[in-house]
């Protein structure tokens, strides 16, 4: 049961703490900016996700979208 | 002689401390000076700007509604600004990171690339410092050895070796308007 | 593809100002998610209070009133009088609850109010810019104590949850922290009992949860939680420290 | 109806029980006492809340939370206890909340006396909080009127979303005379969508706020705020003349002063000096143009502002006359009461003076 | 003296710690977290005590305690907060003790904005809180005025045992300008033999109290209270005019708003339109005959009082004129500057509505 | 013939206004007492409050301040910031302690503020005619509780010694009650000892009286002592409740 | 017809009772009516008084200021009120426990032994009444069966029997004054 | 060692606590009263009085002074 994870990209502020709480560590903060001026978090290698959604709860701004199936 | 000007980037960008500086240095050549900020709840990362008054005269309103001068350290801040320049005032744009060209034609814009010399330097905490080296040097409004006296004032201590790299990164912001103007 | 974690219903779409990396959004959603699992969303009045989470009127998707700073237990109260049906919850920050509305928070806890409060303690006063509240921890520095909080001085922090735990009307009330997944549902199993415990009729309830503030602890939002779990905690133990509904249960 | 023998604070809860107020949040203070006690004693009857809060500052933001639920509600208190409601007050006016909140005057200034006084007139009328509001101040001279001021009150407050005061002071609190319940003049009631009930999941969530972050949108409110204020000094304004006719002497006084004020204007007319008084019932709304036609009648020679303070309404008969007459004060502090004969020498003496 | 730049709230604090203030109270509000904070740094190198109260309310009472031992004292707040303080001011008034008070005003009503503001004038001048009570209002317009005024509040709180109110707005106490630092000219201090500090068995107890039970007391009170604000406003009233000699539009303004008018002087004449300033520094005492006289000089056509308020001190400008001259207002509320364009429109409108 | 027994220097000649057989006049004197064998009556400031105790800067003869209502605490403190070195006590009723200063007390407390708080609990408003205090007992009628106090509706009474003794700044409570001479013998053994730990800098110290109030309880005099042994005693259980200077000796 | 009266004594000797059955009754003839007791902090056993006005007009100011008549209880009320009371005015003494006279010779006085007289019925605390009925009886104010009607709704269910107690009172009280008069 | 007890009659308030705890009950109020009307409290057998002091202890009002020797 592989994890899809999406991010709301514009909301997001950048902030790291899903990096720091993904088991997997496939979380990194992009090169790019969102219009906010933020880096923006991503899935790097999305198949060895879990779908644990330990990223999404912790997540101060509800950016993360887990799906599992 | 009278300078009004607007001061905006994003907060970390040392906007206000550009500002102080400008006017302690104002003020110290016998200016009337004013350094008003735009204040705001606490968010980090949010947009931060001041406006700075310089002249000759007594000051009297603080208000800068129609600035003479504009710095600009991002492109919200261009955009926001601009259109409140007088005929004829001045834009200093950071063009390491605004990527868009200032759209009056009544007015003239310089385009420095602070953080890009200031990473040279480096150190893209200076960025701030270089602009303020590039914006004397166009409006000479002040002597850049005040300012740079002011510095040896400010790092003393272990921070001393900071007046030089500080120093360095005005007269860049200075040539880079030379360099511009050839 | 099942969803397993979506935003809460119980948020409405407006954007969260809060710094990057503050755990206030992490509180909010909780308490959200609480309202949509105990589908209240429609029957709670939330109460905002003043500090960085006044906007929460805001983010919230049940009705909602703001309050002058300190008294939302007040407001609460007025509001659970006209609406004793209704779930009823104040959100409010240490400066708020635990200094300016002392005397509010106490006195809705020795009513047994039948409203949750939600205490967001992150041990200064976020809004104004980082001065002291009364839980800054001791030595810790703060724009109004910038030698660190002394003992003599300004003397030990204050604790809210052992405080009101005295009460009889406060019938339960648990320290959580919001630092990582784990004590994040913890803290969320807190608050959903919290709620539950109101609705049931059973008096005041109120959970305090540790959180960050990154920005003027002066620290990166993982910095920060690091700091909580190893500077807030030991001066601020988690745990359930009143649980007088199921007391009763118990002896009935 | 048949009149019945009423103590002023016991006939103002009485009286916001029959307009429908369900919920009074109140604290103990002299002397007002009886507010609280009677609610205590009768919201049950009437399924309604009595609460006793932990101090003032509680109580009227008790009013705030169940007034932005859209119920009727009352607080009450005296001097010291209304100053401690200042920041409240402000914050209802500025998430436009309807509420009456009664002040039994007493002597100051601090903790001063517990006898009647009317020297939160400023206070009252110009906002003791923060910001740009006003409230409606409604200030009774009889129990009578006490009781019907206090029901229309309720309707004020709710077709303006405003706080509507009632102020009188210790001694109208504690005096009983008789009343003829009447229900006000029906006046078409908005309804409180505002209002935080729930949202039961049919409509946008409401919020009742007095935070405007952004100052154009606060200035916008406060330009709103302003409107209404206008609107309401149109049509809410409220006083009543007294021999005023052929008055070559013009008594300007309101509450209990202006009864006093009435008596000096008999004596005055027996020793045949033509008298009158000019009462204000809204204190705001001040009437300032009635005050400004009835003061430039013919005959009025002078005028005499008389309060139970060192001279506060004065202000507002100044700004009303606007030069137009000369105007004298008589004035009593800390709790004691003018006398027909201090009032009537006063007069006389105004009338020299001119 | 080398002047300093200096931001308008740590110059406000640093101006007291010189008079000799070495107690501070105070609570964290937007806009002037800077003067706790100036305090809690620099009060140690004094001897001085910061304290940080658990609210306004505690603050202003521990000022209370504090001032009552004949300690030189300061509070500071912006509005809301300032709200918060009106029983213990008006306790403070009513007892007699000297503090130093300052409200960095900010948009209202209620928790409103953040922004600069002038609309606790009211609350300041009438006093919010209850009874019969002045204080005495300064409003400095620059930084250097500020720290000049702070030092003279002192004084004038010593030796009429009065609270001074300084009140300024967000925009002055965030802003940085040059400071000369000057001694206020010395004036004599009376002893506080009525303070506190412990009989040390050589005399009777002294009391510092606000309650006067019997009315008769009380009134008694508020008439020694009266003969002193009357001494106040013979001595301590403070204005500044500009370019008034020859004009016919004249501003009245206090504060950043004079600053703003004065801009739009120069505009105005510069289109050959004479306009001046009249700014009142003590907007309590109000400088009502100084104003009365510039206004009513030949020149002058209309009035213009401008505030960033929705219009309070333009009861004091009617008053003041007493109909002499026909007022008009521009105001802004919640946290937005008039403009000098604005005003100069309105100063326009004024003189052809004459 | 010597003096066993005589009014102490401690009190002004003034004639106290307390209704017949009401006991602030025990306490007001056991205060007195105190002041006048610690020999501090020179170097003491007291803080009246309001409540029938409003006027005791009449009767005490050290200098005294009158505190808005509920803020002697703060009062006090503000005065203590002054004179590090002078002996401070407020002397409060339980509505003006318990009630509208509650915020007061606890931050002093917090503080470890090195005052002394003299806490006449009487149960009741006394000044004011006999209205519910936050310490009534449940089912004791009051003027605004005309059925009794109910738990449902009011809440159960406040216990201030036992909230204030979670505070690591309140050095010392204890309470007692002045009921019979052993009783007041006992009472003034503690006002000593809060004075005394004050004096030596300890911290906050508070002593919890249980008073009568015949006019509003509706008893004579005596019958009060007897309802104050009966009724508050249980319900507010005498002792000390927190006493950390003891054990700091105790460790050292 | 106005009746302007100050009544004064002992608290607890049910003076603001008195009052209030004045003005009660007042109303229910159809007169314009006014109770105003004197409020001061709680202390039991203080004095207490308070003032009633009965008027065929309407009542303008609420103030007794120069009694038509004064009733007192206990002497103190007596020396404080007496020189208040309009020349010609009558002064109703409790003369159970006054044992001084009244000294002006333009009132009159009438000595009423309530106390002694209630004790004589075997209620002390029923002197009010009997004090009332004299009044009533020398003003002529008010009919005493209006008075007497009102007891009958105060007194009900458990207390119905003191209602012939109350009006045995007030009759004795009135008696009382018709002996003086012969 | 008699004691010896004396009343400041016109402080007295007739509140009985001392009546109530005299150990040896020889306290008792007077039927005349002092000008603020109450009946104030004195000793009948003085003989008996021990000079406990438990009358001043407890009276409200500081009345009472004790003596013994
Ligand atoms: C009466 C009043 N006093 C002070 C303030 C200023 N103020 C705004 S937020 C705040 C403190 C907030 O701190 P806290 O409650 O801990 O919340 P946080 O921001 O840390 O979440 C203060 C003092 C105010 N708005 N109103
Ligand atoms: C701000 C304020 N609120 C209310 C009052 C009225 N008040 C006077 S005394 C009192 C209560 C006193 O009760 P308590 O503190 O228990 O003292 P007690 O009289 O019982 O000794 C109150 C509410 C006041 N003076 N000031
Ligand atoms: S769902 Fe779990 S594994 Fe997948 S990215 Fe989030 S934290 Fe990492
Ligand atoms: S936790 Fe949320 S806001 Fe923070 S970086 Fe990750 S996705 Fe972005
Ligand atoms: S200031 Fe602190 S508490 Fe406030 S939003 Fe920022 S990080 Fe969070
Ligand atoms: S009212 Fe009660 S507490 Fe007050 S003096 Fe009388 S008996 Fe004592
Ligand atoms: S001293 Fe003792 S024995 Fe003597 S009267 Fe007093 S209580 Fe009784
Ligand atoms: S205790 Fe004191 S006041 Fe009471 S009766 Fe005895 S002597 Fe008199
Ligand atoms: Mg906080
Ligand atoms: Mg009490």
């Amino acid at each position: 049961m592989a994890g899809h994870v999406t991010f709301w990209e514009e909301r997001c502020k950048g902030c790291e703490l899903c990096v720091s709480v993904c088991p997997k560590h496939i979380i990194v903060m992009r090169a790019a900016t969102n219009t906010k001026g933020y880096h923006p978090a991503a899935v790097e290698r999305m198949d060895e996700c879990t779908g644990c959604a330990s990223c999404a709860r912790m997540c101060p701004d509800s950016v993360i979208t887990v799906e599992r199936g | 002689m009278t300078h009004e000007i607007i001061l905006s980037g994003f907060g970390g960008q040392g906007i206000m401390a550009m500002g102080k500086m400008l006017a302690e240095a104002g003020m110290q050549e016998g200016l009337s000076v004013n350094w008003l900020p735009s204040y705001g709840p606490e968010v980090r990362g949010g947009t931060a700007n001041c406006s700075v008054l310089l002249s000759s005269e007594p000051i009297i309103s603080p208000l800068v509604l129609e600035p003479t001068e504009i710095i600009v350290m991002n492109k919200p801040s261009l955009l926001r600004f601009e259109p409140q320049l007088v005929s004829g005032g001045h834009a200093f744009v950071n063009s390491s990171i605004i990527e868009i060209q200032a759209s009056r034609r009544d007015i003239t814009a310089f385009y420095v690339p602070c953080l890009d010399i200031a990473q040279e330097l480096g150190n893209p905490r200076i960025a701030n410092m270089v602009m303020l080296g590039a914006y004397i040097e166009v409006t000479q409004c002040l002597h850049a050895k005040t300012v740079e006296q002011m510095l040896a004032h400010l790092f003393t201590g272990a921070k001393a070796g900071l007046v030089a790299l500080n120093k360095e990164a005005l007269r860049r912001g200075a040539a880079s308007i030379l360099k511009a103007a050839c | 593809m099942a969803i397993v974690y979506e935003r809460s219903r119980g948020l409405t779409e407006t954007e969260m100002h809060f710094c990057p990396g503050c755990t206030h959004g992490v509180i909010h959603k909780l308490v959200a998610e609480v309202l949509e699992e105990l589908d209240i969303i429609g029957s709670t009045i939330g109460v905002a209070s003043v500090g960085c989470s006044a906007f929460a009127y805001n983010y919230f998707a049940c009705d909602m009133q703001q309050a002058a700073h300190g008294r939302a237990p007040a407001v609460a109260t007025g509001i659970k009088r006209v609406h004793p049906h209704l779930a009823v919850f104040t959100y409010q920050g240490d400066g708020d609850l635990a200094a300016i509305g002392t005397a509010e928070i106490v006195h809705a806890a020795m009513r047994g109010e039948k409203i949750t409060a939600i205490f967001a303690n992150n041990a200064i006063y976020g809004m104004t810019g980082g001065q002291m509240a009364p839980t800054t921890l001791l030595g810790q520095k703060s724009t109004t104590s910038p030698q660190g909080r002394q003992k003599e001085m300004h003397g030990s922090p204050i604790r809210m949850a052992e405080m009101l735990a005295t009460l009889d009307g406060c019938v339960y009330t648990e320290r959580v922290m919001v630092a990582d997944p784990a004590s994040i549902a913890k803290a969320k199993r807190a608050i959903k009992k919290a709620f539950t415990l109101q609705l049931s009729g059973a008096g005041f309830t109120m959970v305090e949860l540790l959180s960050t503030c990154p920005t003027n602890w002066g620290l990166s939002p993982v910095e920060a939680v690091g700091w909580l779990k190893e500077n807030l905690v030991p001066c601020y133990p988690l745990g359930v420290y009143a649980d007088k509904a199921e007391q009763k249960e118990a002896t009935r | 109806m048949a009149k019945e023998l009423w103590k002023g604070n016991e006939a103002v809860a009485e009286a916001a029980i029959r307009a429908g107020c369900r919920f009074f949040f109140g604290y103990p203070i002299t002397p007002q006492n009886e507010i609280p006690e009677y609610f205590s004693r009768h919201m049950p009857e009437h399924d309604g809340v009595f609460l006793q809060a932990e101090s003032e500052v509680a109580a009227i933001n008790m009013a705030y939370g169940a007034a932005g639920c859209g119920a009727r509600v009352m607080t009450s208190s005296s001097s010291p206890g209304i100053s401690l409601k200042q920041e409240g007050i402000s914050y209802m006016a500025g998430a436009e909340l309807p509420v009456v909140i009664v002040n039994m005057m007493r002597g100051g200034p601090g903790l001063g006396s517990i006898a009647p006084a009317q020297s939160d007139y400023f206070q009252a009328t110009r906002g003791g909080g923060n910001g740009d509001y006003r409230t409606v101040v409604l200030a009774p001279a009889t129990i009578q009127e006490m009781t019907d001021l206090t029901q229309e009150a309720f309707d004020i407050a709710d077709i303006y979303r405003i706080p509507v005061l009632i102020v009188a002071d210790g001694m109208i609190g504690q005096m009983m005379e008789a009343v003829e319940w009447k229900q006000p003049k029906p006046r078409k009631l908005p309804k409180k969508s505002w209002a935080t009930d729930g949202t039961k999941g049919k409509r946008e969530h409401n919020i009742i706020s007095s935070l405007f972050i952004d100052p154009k949108d606060c200035t916008l409110h406060n330009h709103r705020l302003q409107q209404k204020h206008d609107l309401i000094t149109q049509h809410e304004i409220r006083f009543e003349e007294y021999l005023t006719d052929d008055a070559e002497i013009l008594f300007v006084a309101y509450g209990t002063t202006a009864r006093i004020c009435q008596a000096a204007v008999l004596r005055l007319r027996e020793a045949g000096v033509k008298a009158g008084v000019f009462r204000p019932i809204s204190l705001w709304p001040f009437p300032e143009k009635e005050l400004y036609d009835c003061a430039n009648r013919a005959g009025v020679k002078a005028v005499l502002c008389a309060e139970m303070s060192m001279g506060q309404m004065i202000d507002d008969v100044k700004i009303a006359l606007g030069g137009s007459k000369s105007v004298h004060f008589f004035g009593t502090g800390g709790g004691t009461c003018p006398t027909p004969a201090e009032l009537t020498k006063a007069a006389q003496d105004a009338l020299e003076g001119v």
